[in-house]
């Protein structure tokens, strides 16, 4: 058995079996499943770090079965980042949940609404879970999309675990996204499949497809990932959820789930079309600027914390389409600074969107409230999610040390060396929007007029978990050579 | 000995400066003030001491300190620390016991003892920074002596000496500035000096144009020597600081700017325009100061634009000094000459006033010996200074006009006779002062009324006027030994043109008792009066007419219209804004449908090109 | 034209149908129908490609695809109805509220936040 | 061969977590914590102190420093010590450790005071980064961090006028920083590089190829450093940010964060394009009249406001633009002199806002007007406000004095003699806006409304403010009288122009 194949067995089927322990209704089993899933991922995708790092790209055929009717895995270094990114954001949100859910499992309310939140969330993060990881190492396209309907359903079904009439709308609503798009998804897999008679991404690499149904299939695959992407104008579902969910959930959502469209996004237009066409990859990257724009001006007009935080995300997605255009400057040739300035920026959004929804759920759990003006003074009672809240947003805003800034430096660089003037501009822009809401929080916080009176107790574990992830996204700006040389192994067309 | 003298270099300013410390320590003042007048004691010593010789010229050199600080004590300087140093010495004396009741004595002797310092050094530097360094000190310390009364006259004195001493340090320091720049450096007084301005001359430094320099300095060291019309805070600082104060201002202080100008300014590289801008006004001021002098009733501002008047004549050395390099040796022997003499008698006939105030009176008496006495002492110098033959101002005049003689030409045959109208002249002031003073005496006893005046520390008061009237008495038989002779050079005869030197005096002093004394017939002819500060008012009256716009006001103007600029962009987005708050959720049905539609048809096409 | 391509065109029709339909009706009934319709229509395009491409071999690879999504759908419908229901619960109506109505609260105070 | 211990390399790293560390573990400190958070702070800053002790040993007899830690593929964290760096570096670390005490006694009695200290430490942690910052890249890092790490500061009192100063703060430092990382990163794509070296990195013939390009860059750099420097169209920030307190104020604004602009301009113009390349692109020009209208507008300005701290900040923007002057001329004495106002500056302004914020503090007295006697009431702290004040006009011997000299000197050795009108102005209207408060301070009668009228202990006030206070003065003071020696900012600037390290 090699590496490859011990780590990605552990990856994916370490939290896919911590999530049917977690069913059962024990606390101590519930716990136990977080911890498993956690140290799964967390040890799997160290173990498929090393071996991407010291042998390249790597595969792993389940169960010995091959393409075409067995399911391959594909592992190369932009899955293994993602996959650790996964990992790192995950057990920490676990630790989390453990104690936001915590005192509600203990009292055994199974009926209650709540508590039914503390006893579904494990189990569904751990399938969630499993399934990122699933698309993170699929090697074909109809894998894909089962991992993918796989991360839709049990991602609704996080949403609507929160009481609120709401979240349920929202669930609902998030839900049928997701269904059309995985649907439209698959409606672009069967027009491959047609044309070419194969799923496996490296055949239709191989074949390079070209035509006008593999044109209709990718335009459909793209607008039903866009629409999971929540990218602009597709947003709108984004926020109602994600601020709906629980604040674990919120983590989890805002920063995992999305980029698992996004994967397989970057999957189809770079590794199976080659970059696809110049005009469709700007078109992409002007929805992206909208969603920079858009989603800052949004964010500014919020008056609720959690949803500002969900306007930021539909935001900084636009980041990440707005490297589409700067990584295929002209056919044929890849710009290295904009995968990995992009990918940076998806992980940097991913350790920090994390945190400070972490540290927005500390917040609103000290003051029973969600609303900007009632968490007044909160900086001087939980300074951790305060600094928690403040270094993920530093990161997102793009300023140094974090790995915001290294991947803006990065994504600018390749815009100058690419001659792209417009998206300089955007990117600079969207920072400066970006520091301006993350800066009517802070303000917020650190009023001192009013104090707030009914101040619940944040356990100590929940403010450590918000602050570790706004410190590993502040670590890995200043050091972000691993990541970056992880990322270029195999790059935008491993085949 | 030489060890000795080179300490004493350092000693002479450092004394003084190190006094200045005791202020720090809670109690220090009052040892402080017991000090401070003996502090100029060293330099007294160093001046009496130093042989004078060329060559052997005391120097001390402290190359860490301020850009490479250094002393040395020449010729011209031994004479200028002699007067400069006796001055300060009684000026300390009378000091302390004028101020012995003044509460805030303590602050006057920490200006005093600044003041003194800078004063002192700036005599013993001996290069441009270091000069100016002590320069810098001595002016801006003086500004608590002129202010020290903080009443409404002090304070708008002060002002007006201050504004103006700013001033003229900036245009010294572009002056310096430019004779810095020519050397690549800080030049030494002497030889540094005198290649800077060769180069400048040539064109070939960087610094600004000869002339421009020139003036510079002119100005800068100018506003000190009060030369009209940078004379004006002279007449206003003078009646409002206290005695000794007035007294070292006119005696020391303004001869720093005449001493400044002979060391910054050229010897061997002739500045005709210079020279000629330095004769011209020299010459005007001296009849200027006598002019405004003579429509004064305070003694101590007719003093004040007597002293004017007399820095008028130095600047006419200083003119010989630039104008001809030939002429320097003579020209320094006279500047030399002149600034002791004036020291000295100006000092003295300032402490007379002070002393006016203070002599004592028994209570219920009517005969009042003291004035007689003091306006004696008073008219000893005060001759002096008209210039009467065997006195210290006849010879000073003397070793002038031997300079002029010199020069020669149409400037000797203009300025010549004019000197002798300007002694004539000089002569009334000191009657003009005479009277003032003796009414000056008879309005204090008014004030002080039939309990008369308390005579307690006046001996301290009395000995340092005496000593300085004295000392100025045979002046003209100690001022040559202490004078820079060159060797080819001779000082005058103390009696050479000795009826030009008469005559004037004697014909001022009639007139001027005729006139001023028995001078009913000149009717309301005597109530002419000219506010001290002359052109001081048209001045002040035409700033306050300039219209000051109200900064804030134009700024906040400039905001508010930046922020309506902003507002009405905000309107813009109006539209925008609204959308914003409904987003795209209420964007189902129809029009989703189009969105998902089109852009998945916009890709196709753009997949297909 | 041949049954084969029949089937295709079937297909993508029927898919584009229930696309719009999931998109435009407002009844979450309606939607999850549309939803369900809309995946039969991509098998359908599914099962007709083998034969499309290579008519004369068999190829077993799109019936367990079809498969896989019906069961995948089977679950989707499950989880859609019934979050619906519990929407229906809650509200008291079948249908998805509007943006506004639905954050009450937030949007009608946005502007104030934002001074 | 047993090398001396300034040799070692992570000196420039040791400098720098010095302030870093202890910043860090102040953060998890509670508020009640008082003597382990000074004993923290007192440390940090005395390390510092005697790292750069050893620096400058090293730099003097020869040594350089590098220590680089690699961030991205040809992207470091570089951290160089050289003469130029340590110009700076000493200036911060040995004003960090005077502001430390005076910080502890003036935030006695505030709250907060463990955010306050841990972010001051990290301010002082970004500035001494900036100084040693080897490359464009680490410059940049610090430099932005500098920005966030000083908001807090800003808004600590917390009141709406200090959260409404911390967002003009932010809305100019940041928009600027964003322009700054643009032109950063176009700078590394188009020259090749961000490496900083003497004598710049710019091909002039590339130059010469591409000037428009470059000019932006210039531009689009000179934005991002001017904000902080507070040159004139950018500098509205700097007199709204004085809402903080006092050692903000002191430290940060008149010292890390404008300083660090300013330095960013000597980096500019010297360590990246090159004096010459930017004297032929006319770039100098552009800066020296900026610089020169900067100066004379900030003194206006000045001379309007009736607030002591509000005069001393745009004294402040005045004073600033003085270095940016001074680099920015064809001429090597001219460098010198705004080198070493870098130092002087700092140490002066210091003293000035130490002392205002004495006055304050103690006695409740913010306005020139309301001065009167203060000198009777503190004669020390008057003492050392005056001799900052006579610094900042330019007389002699205050430090002042000696970089107004080099900057004429080097102006007309420049052939650029308007700028002496620009410095007489200055100094004339310097003169103007400090006379007046020294004026009323010592000789106007005391006022009634004091609030601690006269001092119930020994001294006039907390000794920890006023000895910071008299020893900076005195510092002021030190410099300028023994300007001449080696060791002396101006014999340190004028080696690092001879050595050709600038």
């Amino acid at each position: 058995m090699t590496e490859f194949e011990l780590w990605s067995t552990v990856v994916i089927f370490g939290p896919l079996l911590a999530s049917v322990v977690a069913l059962s209704a024990r606390p101590a089993l519930l716990r136990a499943g977080l911890v498993l899933g956690s140290l799964s991922t967390l040890v799997g995708s160290a173990g498929l770090w090393r071996a991407v790092a010291l042998y390249g790209p790597g595969r792993h055929p389940l169960g010995g079965w091959g393409q075409p009717l067995g399911i391959e895995l594909w592992i190369d270094g932009f899955g293994v980042a993602m996959l650790a990114v996964t990992a790192l954001v995950g057990a920490l949100t676990s630790l989390y949940a453990n104690s936001y859910f915590g005192d509600l499992s203990e009292l055994s309310v199974r009926d209650s609404p709540a508590g039914r939140g503390a006893r579904f969330f494990a189990p569904l993060w751990l399938l969630l879970w499993t399934a990122l990881n699933g698309i993170y190492l699929s090697a074909d396209l109809f894998n894909l999309y089962v991992t993918l309907e796989i991360l839709g359903l049990s991602a609704a079904a996080i949403v609507t675990l929160a009481v609120s009439r709401q979240a349920t709308v929202a669930g609902m609503r998030y839900l049928l996204v997701s269904l059309i798009g995985s649907l439209l998804y698959l409606l672009g897999v069967a027009l491959l499949y047609v044309q070419y008679g194969t799923l496996s991404l490296e055949g239709l690499a191989a074949i390079g497809p070209s035509g006008p149904i593999p044109a209709i299939a990718l335009a459909a695959m793209t607008v039903g990932m866009a629409a999971k992407t929540a990218l602009f104008p597709f947003h709108a579902w984004l926020p109602p959820a994600h601020a709906g969910a629980p604040a674990p959930g919120s983590a989890i959502l805002s920063a995992l789930v999305v980029k698992g469209s996004f994967f397989i996004l970057v999957r189809l237009w770079f590794s199976v079309y080659g970059g696809g066409s110049p005009e469709g990859l700007i078109l992409l990257g002007v929805l992206g600027s909208g969603a920079i724009l858009w989603g800052s001006i949004l964010a500014l007009r919020q008056v609720s914390l959690k949803r500002l935080i969900a306007y930021s995300t539909v935001a900084q997605l636009g980041y990440l389409f707005v490297m589409f255009p700067l990584l295929i400057p002209e056919p044929r040739l890849w710009n290295a600074d904009a995968w990995t300035g992009g990918l940076l920026l998806a992980i940097s959004h991913a350790l920090a969107k994390a945190a400070m929804f972490l540290a927005a759920g500390n917040m609103s759990y000290a003051v029973a409230e969600d609303r900007l003006t009632s968490i007044s003074g909160v900086a001087h009672r939980l300074p951790m999610s305060f600094f928690a809240f403040g270094v993920g947003g530093l990161s997102l805003a793009g300023l140094p040390p974090s790995a915001g800034f290294v991947g803006k430096w990065l994504l600018l660089r390749s815009a100058f060396e690419t001659a792209h003037w417009t998206w300089i501009a955007v990117i600079a822009v969207g920072g400066l929007l970006t520091i301006a809401y993350v800066l009517k929080v802070l303000r917020y916080a650190l009023d001192r007029d009013e104090a707030p009176e009914d101040f619940r107790p944040v356990p100590r574990r929940m403010e450590w978990a918000a602050a570790l992830l706004a410190l590993a996204a502040m670590a890995l700006g200043v050091r972000a050579l691993e990541l970056v040389e992880l990322l270029l192994v195999g790059g935008p067309f491993p085949w | 000995m030489e060890s000795t003298l080179t300490t004493l270099v350092g000693l002479a300013w450092g004394v003084p400066l190190a006094l200045c410390l005791l202020w720090a320590f809670p109690s220090g003042h009052r040892l402080g003030e017991r000090l401070v007048p003996w502090s100029a004691l060293p330099a007294l010593l160093l001046a009496l001491l130093s042989g004078g010789a060329e060559g052997s010229e005391p120097g001390l050199a402290l190359p860490m300190l301020f850009t490479g600080a250094e002393f040395s004590l020449d010729p011209l300087g031994r004479a200028f620390l002699l007067f400069t140093a006796l001055l300060w010495l009684a000026g300390g004396w009378f000091a302390a016991a004028y101020h012995r009741t003044d509460p805030r004595s303590g602050a006057f002797f920490l200006f005093f003892a600044l003041t003194m310092a800078g004063n002192l050094g700036l005599v013993l530097a001996a290069d441009l920074l270091t000069f100016y360094l002590f320069f810098a000190l001595m002016t801006f310390a003086a500004y608590g002596l002129v202010a020290h009364a903080r009443d409404r006259p002090a304070r708008r004195a002060g002002r007006i000496y201050i504004v103006m001493a700013v001033l003229g340090e900036l245009a010294l320091l572009s002056g310096l500035l430019s004779l810095g720049v020519a050397l690549g450096g800080v030049p030494t007084f002497g030889v540094e000096i005198e290649g800077s301005w060769r180069l400048l001359e040539g064109g070939d430094a960087s610094g600004l144009p000869i002339l421009a320099t020139g003036l510079l300095l002119a100005i800068g060291l100018g506003v000190k020597a009060g030369i009209v019309p940078l004379h004006l805070w002279l007449p206003l600082a003078h009646p409002v600081a206290p005695t000794a104060a007035s007294a070292l201002l006119s005696g020391a202080m303004i001869k720093a700017g005449l001493l400044g100008w002979v060391r910054v300014l050229p010897e061997e590289t002739a500045l005709p325009v210079l020279a000629l801008g330095f004769l011209g006004m020299g010459v005007f001021t001296a009849f200027y100061g006598v002019l405004m002098g003579v429509a004064q009733d305070d003694p101590k501002t007719v003093l004040a634009y007597s002293s004017v008047s007399q820095m008028g004549y130095m600047a006419i050395g200083v003119a010989l000094l630039v104008g001809d390099p030939a002429l320097a040796p003579l020209a320094l022997a006279a500047i030399a000459l002149y600034a002791m003499h004036h020291g000295l008698a100006k000092g003295a006939l300032f402490l007379s006033v002070g002393l006016a105030d203070r002599a004592p009176l028994a209570a219920g008496s009517t005969e009042d010996a003291w004035r007689y006495r003091i306006l004696a002492g008073a008219a000893l110098p005060a001759i002096a200074l008209a210039g009467l033959p065997l006195t210290s101002g006849g010879l000073a005049k003397n070793a002038l006009k031997d300079g002029l003689g010199e020069l020669g030409g149409v400037h000797y045959a203009v300025v010549d006779p004019l000197l002798l109208v300007a002694a004539f002249g000089t002569t009334l002031l000191m009657v003009r002062f005479l009277v003032t003073l003796e009414r000056r005496r008879r309005d204090s006893l008014a004030e002080a009324g039939p309990e008369g005046i308390d005579g307690s520390g006046f001996g301290g008061l009395l000995l340092p006027w005496a000593g300085l009237v004295g000392i100025g008495l045979v002046g003209a038989a100690w001022m040559g030994i202490y004078t820079p002779v060159a060797e080819d050079t001779a000082l005058p005869g103390l009696l050479d043109g000795w009826l030009a030197g008469l005559a004037p005096v004697l014909l001022g002093g009639l007139a001027g008792f005729t006139v001023l004394r028995r001078g009913e017939w000149l009717g309301s002819f005597r109530s002419v009066r000219i506010p001290a500060g002359d052109l001081l008012r048209p001045i002040e009256w035409a700033i306050q007419r300039i219209h000051r716009p109200d900064q804030e006001a134009v700024i906040d103007g400039l905001a508010a219209a930046g922020g309506r600029g902003i507002g009405w962009i905000g309107r813009l987005f109006g539209p925008a804004l609204r959308l914003a708050d409904h987003d795209l959720k209420s964007a189902r049905g129809g029009p989703l449908a189009v969105l998902v539609f089109g852009l998945a048809l916009a890709l196709v096409v753009l997949l297909l090109r | 034209m041949n049954p084969v391509d029949l089937y295709m065109l079937a297909g993508i029709v029927i898919t584009l149908i229930a696309l719009y339909a999931a998109l435009t009706r407002a009844h979450l009934f309606w939607k999850v129908l549309a939803i369900n319709l809309m995946g039969t229509g991509v098998f359908l395009i599914l099962l007709a490609a083998p034969s499309r491409r290579t008519p004369e071999i068999a190829d077993p690879l799109p019936q367990a695809m079809v498969l896989t999504g019906i069961v995948v759908a089977v679950a989707a419908t499950a989880l859609a109805l019934g979050i619906a229901l519990r929407v229906i619960a809650r509200s008291g109506l079948p249908f998805l509220p509007d943006g506004d109505e639905e954050d009450q609260g937030s949007g009608g105070s946005a502007g104030e936040a934002s001074r | 061969m047993v090398s001396p211990i300034w040799a070692w390399d992570g000196l420039p790293l040791a400098v720098v977590l010095s302030s870093f560390v202890p910043g860090v573990l102040i953060m998890f400190l509670r508020e009640e914590q008082t003597l382990l958070r000074n004993t923290l702070n007192m440390t940090g800053a005395l390390a510092k102190v005697a790292f750069v002790g050893l620096m400058l040993q090293g730099v003097a007899a020869g040594a350089s420093y590098e220590w680089a830690f690699e961030i991205l593929p040809g992207l470091e964290l570089s951290l160089a010590g050289d003469a130029l760096a340590l110009l700076f570096v000493t200036l911060s670390a040995v004003l960090w450790l005077v502001t430390t005490v005076y910080a502890i006694g003036y935030m006695e009695a505030s709250r907060s005071r463990t955010r306050f200290f841990a972010f001051f430490s990290l301010c002082v942690t970004a500035t001494t980064g900036i100084a040693m910052a080897g490359d464009l890249f680490t410059f940049v890092i610090f430099y932005e961090a500098l920005t966030w790490a000083t908001y807090p500061l800003v808004v600590h009192n917390g009141t709406p006028e200090a959260i409404r100063a911390g967002r003009t703060y932010l809305a100019y430092t940041l928009g600027a920083g964003a322009i700054l990382v643009v032109g950063a990163v176009g700078f590394e794509v188009t020259a090749g590089t961000v490496a900083f070296a003497a004598g710049g990195v710019v091909d002039p013939m590339a130059v010469e190829a591409e000037p428009i390009r470059y000019f932006l860059l210039f531009l689009c750099l000179l934005i991002g450093m001017g904000v902080k420097s507070a040159i004139f169209p950018i500098h509205g920030w700097l007199p709204t940010a004085m809402v903080a307190p006092a050692p903000v104020s002191a430290l940060l604004h008149a010292v890390a964060v404008v300083k660090a602009g300013a330095f960013g301009i000597i980096r500019l113009i010297h360590s990246l394009f090159g004096i010459e390349v930017s004297w032929e692109m006319g770039l100098t020009t552009l800066v020296a009249v900026l610089a020169s209208f900067t100066i004379v507008y900030a003194s206006v300005r000045a001379l309007a406001q009736t607030d002591i701290k509000r005069i001393l900040a745009f004294s402040t923007v005045s004073q600033l633009s003085y270095i940016a002057l001074g680099v920015a001329l064809l001429d090597p004495l001219a460098q010198v002199g705004g080198l070493v106002h870098l130092v002087h500056q700092g140490i002066m302004k210091i003293t000035l806002f130490f002392c205002a914020g004495i006055i304050a503090q103690t006695l409740g007295v913010k306005t020139v007007g309301a001065m009167g006697g203060v000198a009777r009431r503190m004669p020390l702290t008057m003492a050392a406000f005056t001799v900052g004040a006579l610094g900042m006009i330019g007389l002699p011997p205050v430090a002042g004095f000696i970089s107004k000299w080099y900057l004429g000197l080097g102006a007309l050795g420049a052939g650029a003699p308007w700028v002496i009108l620009v410095l007489l102005a200055s100094s004339l209207l310097n003169a103007a806006y400090f006379l007046p408060i020294l004026r009323t301070a010592y000789f106007d009668e005391p006022s009634e409304s004091w609030s601690d009228p006269w001092p119930h202990h020994r001294l006039e006030a907390d000794w920890r403010m006023v000895f910071p206070a008299v020893i900076t003065a005195a510092l002021s003071l030190a410099v300028g009288v023994f300007a001449a020696s080696d060791w002396s900012p101006l014999g340190w600037a004028l080696l690092i122009v001879e050595r050709g390290a600038l």
